[in-house]
């Protein structure tokens, strides 16, 4: 069977499922008055009085109840979702005449608030401080409310000479690679060592610009290193051939890096 | 001559920048309120009889020395600007709708003018003719009307203002625009309808 | 009966909040100088004859209206608050400047604090806390500290300030003081341009 042979008996229907269908979605049929669990009701008896289940039938009506219920629901549901209900013309056509007319009423209450303001702007307040002799505390009645404390207190802070100020941390500018070339070039005079010991106790731009100066000596072939495993002590060494030379190594050449610290 | 409470009051008086209410009077001044009430009504017709360049009104719950506005083309000179500047018509709309439903929120005000209030709603809180008055349920900020906003407007209280039935469209008006778009709906009917066969 | 030109100048002098030259009330009004003076001359008369709360007085600047001193007790009473909030650190330090140093000038509590010292020594003049004293050799205005000043601290008389914290007083207490301030303020002003220079 299919679901056009589905009769129902509702308050507000009569007839076919498929036709009940039509005319919801004609609004001839108020959707809001469809009690949809006895058409579902309807459809199980249906199913019980036939003996047998049509699944492409059933999946139809689940389909078609699904989104019924749906259509319902958000006609039910209040607030923003109620825009996008459609009105019919007549009902759209009140419903903007009334706020139309709103609008209008107090548009003229406006263009009356405006003429009043109008009438009123010859008359002018005054608007001044209050004399002094009334923004002060009256001698006569004036009682001790301040500690005396306060003013020895802030004497004694101005009388403070303040501690130089601690700049170390924005002179780091001066710090150049050059400078930490020269370091890890004496360094290396003295054989191999770790970057640990060419940082000893410095701070974070120093041991930035320190890297950048090793990877210079990599880059120059000067020196070359050995890590054993990831954050491991590095060992840097003079490379094997130990030419003081200015050509470039073959082997993974360094990468190129512009030192934005006063390299020049 | 004048007695001794109505010059205590005029001082008073001139040196509030506001409207003062008359308990508050009363009390600075150490008189009984109706004592206080006939001083004010004496001083009001003295400066009549005498034709003074000042103005004592109620206004806004309290009593407020103002300037004559006879005197206004000379205030206007000397101190080179108006009073108040005048409204736009769109704050003019968002004070009416506030000062006739208050308290209401913006989205109100925006659904009666049919347009966003955001910057009238701003520049009405700014020149201090609205505050704030609480929260919806909803949480949207509530305005009412200010007491600068009786004082700039002449009004003792809110209740001076003309009943709002007063400003209800006339008949003519509501027929017309109903026509107006029964005509427009018409037009978009057929419109829909060509579209539709198109589709 | 007041005529139009002395009612249309007490208009002006009502919302003028400072003194108006003769020469600026008759350009506002449009009228002569000397009308203008007769006119004044007529106020002044009719406030005095009729009793008025209002006093009308040539200053320095030209002509004000002000309130009665005989209302200044309701006006006390009406208006004046409590004018001893907390000191602020700027205040404190200004008002402690003056106390130990007077007659001090406002460019060498500038110095000392290392920072201007505008806003806080006009709130602590218009609070009384302190006034002018003279001028210095180079035409600066000096400050020194009122009667008020040792009633709200609860001082008899300046010698009894307190010991200045962490500070061991001397003989040459005042001098050594002024000159520890100096040096301390520059080595702050010092900062402050040093700092500046990095910003």
């Amino acid at each position: 069977m299919t679901l056009q042979y589905l009769e129902l008996d509702l308050d507000v229907f009569a007839g076919p499922f498929d036709l009940l269908l039509t005319l919801v979605l004609r609004e001839e049929v108020d959707l809001l008055e469809v009690d949809l669990a006895e058409v579902v009701i309807a459809y199980i008896d249906h199913l019980d009085a036939s003996g047998e289940l049509d699944l492409e039938a059933a999946t139809e009506f689940l389909v078609l109840i699904a989104a019924l219920l749906e259509l319902k629901s958000r006609l039910l549901l209040p607030g923003e979702e109620i825009d996008e209900v459609e009105l019919d013309p007549g009902e759209a056509a009140e419903e903007l005449l009334a706020r139309l007319l709103d609008a209008q009423r107090y548009r003229s209450a406006a263009a009356h608030l405006h003429a009043r303001l109008g009438e009123e702007s010859g008359y002018r307040f005054r608007s001044a401080p209050l004399p002094p002799q009334l923004r002060r505390a009256p001698e006569r009645d004036a009682v001790a409310v301040y500690d005396p404390g306060l003013l020895a207190a802030a004497i004694g802070h101005l009388t403070t000479i303040p501690p130089p100020v601690d700049v170390r941390h924005i002179t780091v500018a001066t710090v150049t690679v050059a400078e930490r070339l020269r370091h890890l070039r004496r360094l290396l005079a003295a054989g191999r060592f770790t970057f640990a010991e060419a940082l000893g106790r410095a701070d974070r731009v120093t041991i930035a610009v320190t890297l950048y100066a090793l990877l210079e000596l990599h880059k120059q072939g000067e020196a070359t290193w050995v890590q054993d495993e990831p954050f491991a002590e590095i060992t840097v060494s003079r490379p094997p051939e130990a030419e003081p030379a200015l050509r470039a190594p073959e082997a993974e050449p360094a990468p190129a890096i512009r030192v934005p610290v006063s390299a020049a | 001559m004048i007695a001794e409470l109505p010059r205590t009051l005029e001082a008073l008086l001139f040196l509030s920048a506001d409207p003062v209410p008359v308990a508050a009077l009363a009390q600075a001044a150490e008189a009984e309120a109706d004592e206080v009430r006939a001083a004010l009504q004496e001083l009001v017709q003295h400066y009549e009889r005498d034709g003074h360049g000042l103005v004592l009104r109620e206004l806004a719950g309290g009593w407020a020395l103002s300037s004559h506005p006879d005197a206004e083309p000379a205030a206007r000179a000397l101190l080179a600007k108006p009073r108040t500047p005048p409204l736009t018509a769109a704050q003019a709309e968002t004070l009416a709708i506030v000062a006739y439903l208050q308290p209401v929120s913006r989205p109100e005000i925006a659904r009666i003018r049919g347009v966003s209030a955001e910057s009238a709603v701003g520049t009405l809180l700014e020149r201090g003719l609205i505050e704030e008055s609480g929260r919806s349920p909803f949480g949207a900020a509530l305005y009412r009307t200010s007491t600068l906003f009786l004082a700039l407007f002449g009004l003792r209280e809110l209740g001076e203002l003309p009943d709002v039935a007063g400003f209800d469209p006339s008949p003519e008006f509501e027929h017309e625009l109903r026509e107006r778009l029964l005509r427009a709906g018409e037009a978009r009917g057929g419109i829909a309808g060509s579209s539709n066969g198109h589709g």
